[in-house]
């Protein structure tokens, strides 16, 4: 286990992390549990936002909640501004809540349903800052919820008349109410349609930059991210597969897995498309609870070896970032040569 | 235009509430050509989905439909159930969005495949439905087929399924094949497999297919024309070239900046956002229904009547009132 | 199968606890079944307590209830000491003794009381001599003893009477419910907001708004008294050559005791089966209703299906299952029902054998009743579960409901 | 604060809000409600019974005759008569009819109010601490309830009535334990829910204290729905109690209740249908508003479902 990090490490670290699911018994002894998260490890500086992508069922929505501590994870420990949150009572974490929030993929359905606008954003207010007065904390909502791009005349209103993109700036103002460090944003624009997507994400952008937040950045969708990360992170089956600057992955993925995935990406360029090669994969995502010794990718692989099946790759810095394949940067077939 | 297979005339289709009539489709005239993957994008809410259901008899009990959509000489939407049901199934099929919930969890996959075979032509020995179901899982790279085919839907994997549903479409050799959003429930990785399938298996069997999606990408890489489609109305409809080199339409125009894409090359570039809501479409504009988002709207002209889809070059049709958008926005970017 | 054997389990931990606070309920209530207005003398009153146990600690009672016969330790003051329980076979040959305050025999273990009555209890039972060995066996072996205010009667003897009464009518009606219900509520589905729907709820909702004890006399007045009437006035007024006395009635639709053709079922098979049929009507054409609105019948549809087999195929299944679900509490309905019939129709059966084993506080009686009552339940759910097992291919395969 | 950039506000006011009037999801659900003509006009008739039982005594002083006053001209079961006022007919004692079918009115709605409080109270308890708690102790209540649902309970209480008396007190509470199941399991299923929802979590992911969860977010989304189901637990508990009453285990003279009276009158229908027909007529009625008004309510409160 590596020391606490002092005061000049980065805003967040995660060590180590790890969320199983129990799954219960069957007649013949406990069920494999659900490694939904394995063992991941990463760094966020002040102010930058690191993405988190990913297959649906990689884990992403869990490991976020770990960090939050809104799961407990197996094992690990999460830093926030050099503090073990693992090592905090329950009412120190609920304190040290007011530094992180989370942003919602349903903005609608994370919106309590019978309270009004101003109800709802000023409920952090109410419980990290009670010594403010109705007025003080009423003229706080209006400025924030002007921040988000909302009237303040809609405070009186409920969630169910306004629409996806709306509630997702009421989502936004009251996470950023507090003024947290580190912000999650859980596939905050999924659920959105392409014309509002790009008013949350600019909005997203926005705050990132006036207000210095750090984010974490949960999407499945590798065109989102690459308009809003310095870093990406890639997950598969709970576990990381490629880490580090957004641009350079972009540009030069390494991993197996990645170069799929970004080969995948549907592009909006008619001319050519016939000669792009889309690499396909042989099988389906295995289940997260299958046991494996190696690789969690190697079943679906291209170019997996007996080795790759054998024996989890370690995460070892390849060409300026971190990649867990035994063989980083090995061309696929079909794939350009660099 | 001669060589349509399916063409909508004028369709219009609203559905009664009980807040209020919603005009989901507003008069829309579009062909299908015969061998061609047409794209549908839109957003959601745009009719996108339903000018499609309409002329398959499947819009709910609550909708009226007006207009014309032609196959064979026949309008779809006057036949009789029973002959809508010799088309349906047989000539035109169709694949849904959600695979999950568009198979029978009841009913085993061989039951599923077979009865739209067997129904539709009796004189099929079980042996032989069998055989090309099974052939047909595997021409859709379902491994193990023979033994998928006597297993549950809930057995399959996601993508499975859908490929199952392709198959299921597939088996009676429509002409034309509608697919709603096929890939939309589905991971990247599975997309691009089930978009590679369709285009083969449209090359391999000349038919027509009718691809519906959100998604500017998904139409780029597969489709080979394209119509936007905004308010229930078709805003502009053209090559797959031609639209993505020099779109018309200012929504279009819009559409295409505000998608982010993995290709740009600028990071953490700013998006342009469209700003403002969709339409209502109980209250829709009376005018343009991009009116009211509309950077180059002309107040008096277009918030009064929608502007009619005209050729503004071969085989590109643009319903805007303004013909120099696409100058004034690229000026603009510009600047 | 896990699932049902599973199932099936919990079921019979449920009779267990049932029969359990039944027999505790009973017991420490106030008053028993020898409080009558004539209690017996005071060592008969031991004797009789003794017989049935009732002398023990409660848990004892109740392994006594289920296993048989009780054996005591007996220390060597002669004090009874630790209970054994063990169920005696009926042709074992066992030492009688006649009282409870017993002395100590040559052998430590003291098999209690085969016959142990004297001449009170004695009377009653032999009276009728040939009957059958005076049995001990608990109900673990089928038998419900001795009943303990009915002279010389057995419960098993007294439950194989009522019982034909009940399932005389309760099947009749569940089979009305069911076959008429689901194909109404499937029409009301398949219709759904026009003037069929509305008639086949409102038909089924007739049954739900009238409670069954007023729709027995209702329909007794309408049916068996107007209607008779009329048939009366119909065919003997005017054909007066049908030698018919005036008092007989034409239709002869009153149920009474043990005569009486098919017709007979008519009014109380009426009776229960529309109680029924009103949540069967509304549960199947929910049931359908949802099935129709989903997507796999869109994809039948898509598929050039007619109405007709996707409404077979596609819509049965998933649309009688809410119906399945139902048949388990149903058991409770059919039986509060039935009680409803027997009183209304004075008829035979277990439901008043119940309610006046309550009233009479007859232990035995009670408790017999309540077993057979709750083997009707069991049995109604069990076919439960193995239907939806059979109906839905998720449960067979991964054994869990979801 | 800051103010971002323009375009994020004028993006979400542009073309927002019609003129509309904010609604809360209650007040939705009653303007839906008011629309159901079927519950409107029950819940008319259902104040119209409860009018009248409140005000029983009136009938005593309109007719002239107290609920016991036997009318020696009118014993052995007379058929209404306008002329002595009797306008639903006495009964074999020469008792006014309408008279006591209004009392009767009266004691069935109060058992129905106190057995269904007392049914409000132990179905929300044991459906709150259910879904709350989860686990283990969770999947062992919802087991039993499992069980229980499909346990022929009113027997329970046939027997307890047959031991324990008829204390109309010991009626409320049999009533009122054998009613609850659907209620702890509607209330759970809806704690369940909202347990899982994402702005419980929200709540959570702020640090807001579990007792103002439960306080602002969850007891007043489980409200709606357990009034709901309270509406449709009366006329449950109201036949349970006729259906005692009518085996002769309900209510005891001096008292009567709707079921006593039917039961009383229907083993006489042949020769004197008014002795049943009234009493049954008024439990039929408030049967059925209660129904509809239940039913209205949850058609209001959840639309998605039918």
């Amino acid at each position: 286990m590596s020391e606490a990090p002092s005061k000049t490490n980065p805003l967040l670290k995660v060590s180590n992390l790890s969320v199983h699911f129990k799954q219960g018994r069957t007649l013949f002894g406990p069920r494999p549990a659900l490694r939904a998260v394995d063992d991941v490890s990463f760094d966020l500086a002040e102010g930058e936002t690191l993405s988190i992508v990913g297959e649906s069922g990689s884990g992403k929505s869990t490991l976020a909640r770990g960090v939050l501590r809104l799961l407990k994870p197996t094992k690990g420990q999460v830093w926030l501004e050099g503090q073990e949150l693992g090592g905090l009572s329950g009412e120190q974490l609920r304190k040290a809540r007011r530094h992180m929030q989370l942003i919602f993929q349903d903005p609608i359905a994370s919106l309590s349903p019978r309270r009004t606008v101003e109800q709802i954003i000023s409920e952090p207010l109410q419980t990290h800052y009670p010594q403010l007065s109705g007025a003080e904390r009423r003229e706080k909502v209006a400025d924030i919820m002007r921040a988000v791009g909302l009237l303040p005349d809609m405070r009186n209103r409920y969630p169910h008349e306004f629409s996806g993109g709306q509630a997702q700036r009421i989502g936004i103002a009251r996470a950023l109410v507090l003024e947290p460090r580190l912000l999650v944003a859980d596939e905050p624009v999924s659920a959105l349609d392409v014309s509002i997507q790009a008013q949350v994400l600019n909005l997203l952008a926005d705050i990132k930059q006036e207000r210095k937040v750090s984010m974490l950045f949960i999407s499945h969708d590798l065109s989102v991210v690459h308009h809003i990360s310095d870093r990406l992170l890639v997950l598969y089956l709970g576990q990381v597969m490629e880490i580090g600057h957004a641009k350079s992955i972009y540009e030069r993925p390494q991993h197996p897995y990645t170069k799929v995935l970004l080969s995948a990406v549907p592009r909006m360029q008619v001319v050519g498309r016939e000669k792009r090669r889309r690499i396909h994969l042989n099988d389906d995502l295995p289940s997260p609870s299958a046991k494996r010794a190696g690789c969690p990718f190697a079943s679906r692989c291209p170019v997996a070896t007996s080795q790759c099946k054998a024996e989890m790759p370690k995460l070892t810095d390849f060409e300026g970032r971190q990649v867990a394949c035994h063989f980083p940067g090995i061309a696929l077939e079909g794939e350009k040569a660099a | 235009m001669s060589n349509a297979i399916l063409s909508l005339r004028d369709l219009t289709i609203h559905f009664k509430t009980p807040d209020g009539m919603v005009k989901a489709v507003n008069g829309v005239t579009l062909d299908l050509q015969e061998q061609e993957i047409l794209g549908i994008v839109g957003e959601s809410g745009s009719g996108k989905s339903q000018t499609w259901m309409a002329p398959m008899g499947l819009l709910a009990d609550n909708a009226t439909v007006t207009g014309q959509a032609v196959f064979d000489g026949q309008n779809l939407l006057a036949l009789k159930p029973q002959e809508l049901n010799k088309i349906r199934g047989t000539k035109i099929s169709m694949v849904f969005q959600d695979p999950m919930t568009c198979l029978n969890p009841y009913l085993s996959i061989a039951v599923q495949m077979m009865e739209g075979l067997r129904f539709h032509d009796p004189s099929i020995s079980k042996r032989e439905a069998e055989k090309r179901c099974v052939a047909m899982l595997e021409r859709v790279a379902i491994p193990d087929a023979s033994r998928r085919f006597r297993q549950y839907p809930h057995e399959l994997s996601g993508g499975m399924r859908q490929r199952l549903m392709i198959a299921m479409a597939l088996l009676n050799d429509p002409q034309v094949l509608i697919a709603d959003e096929p890939t939309t429930a589905l991971d990247v990785t599975i997309q691009a497999q089930i978009l590679d399938i369709l285009r083969e298996l449209q090359r391999e069997r000349g038919m027509s297919i009718v691809l519906i999606t959100h998604d500017l990408g998904v139409v780029a890489e597969t489709c080979d024309r394209v119509a936007v489609m905004y308010g229930g109305r078709v805003q502009e409809a053209a090559t797959a070239q031609g639209l993505f080199e020099s779109p018309q339409h200012p929504y279009t125009i819009a559409l295409m900046q505000a998608t982010p894409r993995v290709e740009a090359d600028a990071e953490t570039q700013r998006l342009a956002a469209i700003p403002g809501q969709p339409p209502n479409m109980r209250v829709p504009p009376p005018g343009c229904a991009f009116f009211p988002r509309c950077p180059v709207a002309i107040k008096g002209t277009c918030d009064v009547s929608p502007p009619p889809l005209e050729a503004r070059r071969d085989q590109h049709f643009c319903a805007c009132y303004k013909s120099d958008a696409q100058q004034i926005l690229k000026e603009a970017e510009h600047v | 199968m896990a699932y049902v054997f599973r199932r099936f389990s919990q079921m019979l931990i449920l009779v267990i606890i049932a029969l359990a606070a039944v027999f505790s309920t009973q017991r420490l209530a106030p008053g028993g079944p020898f409080d009558g207005e004539k209690p017996p003398p005071p060592e008969i009153l031991a004797n009789l307590r003794a017989y049935y146990d009732m002398d023990l600690g409660m848990p004892a009672q109740f392994m006594g209830y289920l296993f048989g016969m009780a054996a005591r330790d007996v220390d060597e003051t002669g004090r009874p000491g630790r209970v054994h329980w063990f169920s005696v076979p009926d042709d074992a040959k066992v030492s009688i003794t006649g009282s409870t305050d017993v002395t100590l025999g040559e052998s430590d273990v003291l098999v209690r009381k085969w016959c142990p009555w004297d001449e009170w209890l004695g009377r009653w039972v032999k009276s009728d001599p040939d009957r059958r060995p005076l049995r001990k066996c608990g109900i673990v072996r089928g038998d419900f003893g001795l009943s303990m205010t009915k002279r010389n009667i057995y419960v098993n003897d007294y439950v194989r009477d009522g019982l034909p009464g009940t399932l005389k009518y309760a099947v009749p009606s569940l089979l009305f419910a069911l076959f008429l219900g689901v194909p109404m509520g499937f029409l009301a589905a398949y219709f759904q907001n026009t003037r069929v729907d509305f008639a086949m709820v409102s038909v089924g909702m007739i049954g739900t708004i009238i409670p069954n004890l007023v729709m027995g006399p209702i329909l007794i007045y309408l049916l068996a008294i107007q209607l008779d009437g009329f048939f009366h006035w119909l065919f003997v007024d005017y054909l007066d050559w049908i030698e018919l006395s005036r008092r007989q009635r034409t239709l002869n639709l009153i149920p009474s005791g043990k005569s009486g053709g098919p017709i007979h079922y008519l009014l109380p098979t009426l009776v229960l089966g529309t109680a029924l049929l009103g949540r069967i009507v509304r549960l199947s054409r929910a049931g359908a209703l949802e099935a129709l609105r989903s997507n796999y019948v869109r994809t039948a549809r898509s598929k050039g299906l007619p109405n007709w087999l996707i409404l077979f195929r596609h819509v049965l299944k998933p649309g009688i299952l809410p119906v399945v679900t139902y048949l388990g509490p149903v058991s409770a309905v059919i039986l509060t029902g039935s009680l409803v019939i027997e009183f209304t129709f004075s008829l035979p059966g277990l439901g008043s054998q119940f309610i006046s084993a309550a009233t009479d506080r007859d232990y035995t009686l009670l408790m017999g009743t309540t077993v057979i009552l709750l083997v009707f339940v069991i049995v109604l759910n069990f076919i439960v579960d193995l239907l939806y097992t059979w109906l839905d291919p998720r449960i067979r395969t991964e054994g869990s409901p979801t | 604060m800051s103010v971002l950039r323009p375009e994020s506000t004028e993006s979400a006011l542009n073309g927002a809000f019609d003129a509309v009037k904010s609604r809360s999801l209650t007040r939705l659900a009653f303007e839906r409600f008011a629309r159901n003509k079927v519950a409107v006009v029950s819940t008319f008739i259902l104040l119209v019974l409860v009018i009248m039982a409140i005000f029983a005594p009136v009938a005593e002083m309109l007719t002239g005759y107290a609920m016991e006053f036997q009318d020696r001209n009118f014993y052995s079961a007379k058929p209404p008569n306008w002329d002595a006022k009797h306008f639903l007919g006495t009964d074999q004692n020469g008792r006014d009819i309408l008279v006591r079918v209004i009392f009767g009115l009266r004691i069935s709605m109060i058992v129905a109010l106190v057995a269904a409080t007392v049914a409000l109270i132990v179905g929300v308890l044991y459906g709150a601490i259910s879904g709350l708690v989860g686990g283990w102790v969770d999947v062992l209540m919802m087991r039993f309830l499992d069980l229980l649902i499909s346990y022929p309970l009113t027997l329970i209480a046939v027997i307890a009535l047959a031991y324990f008396g008829r204390n109309i007190y010991i009626v409320f509470a049999i009533i009122g334990l054998v009613e609850w199941q659907i209620m702890a399991r509607v209330v759970r299923g809806q704690v369940l829910s909202l347990r899982n929802s994402d702005f419980i979590e929200a709540a959570r992911a702020t640090g807001v204290p579990t007792a103002s969860i439960v306080l602002r977010h969850i007891i007043p989304n489980v409200i709606g729905i357990a009034v709901v189901y309270l509406t449709l637990t009366i006329p449950e508990v109201i036949l349970v109690e006729s259906f005692l009453g009518f085996l002769g285990l309900g209510v005891q003279e001096p008292n009567t209740s709707l079921g006593v009276l039917i039961s009383e009158g229907a083993t006489r229908v042949e020769h004197k249908p008014w002795l049943v027909f009234s009493p049954g007529v008024f439990l039929v009625l408030l049967l059925m508003s209660l129904n509809f008004i239940g039913d209205g309510l949850r058609d209001a409160f959840d639309p998605k479902d039918r």
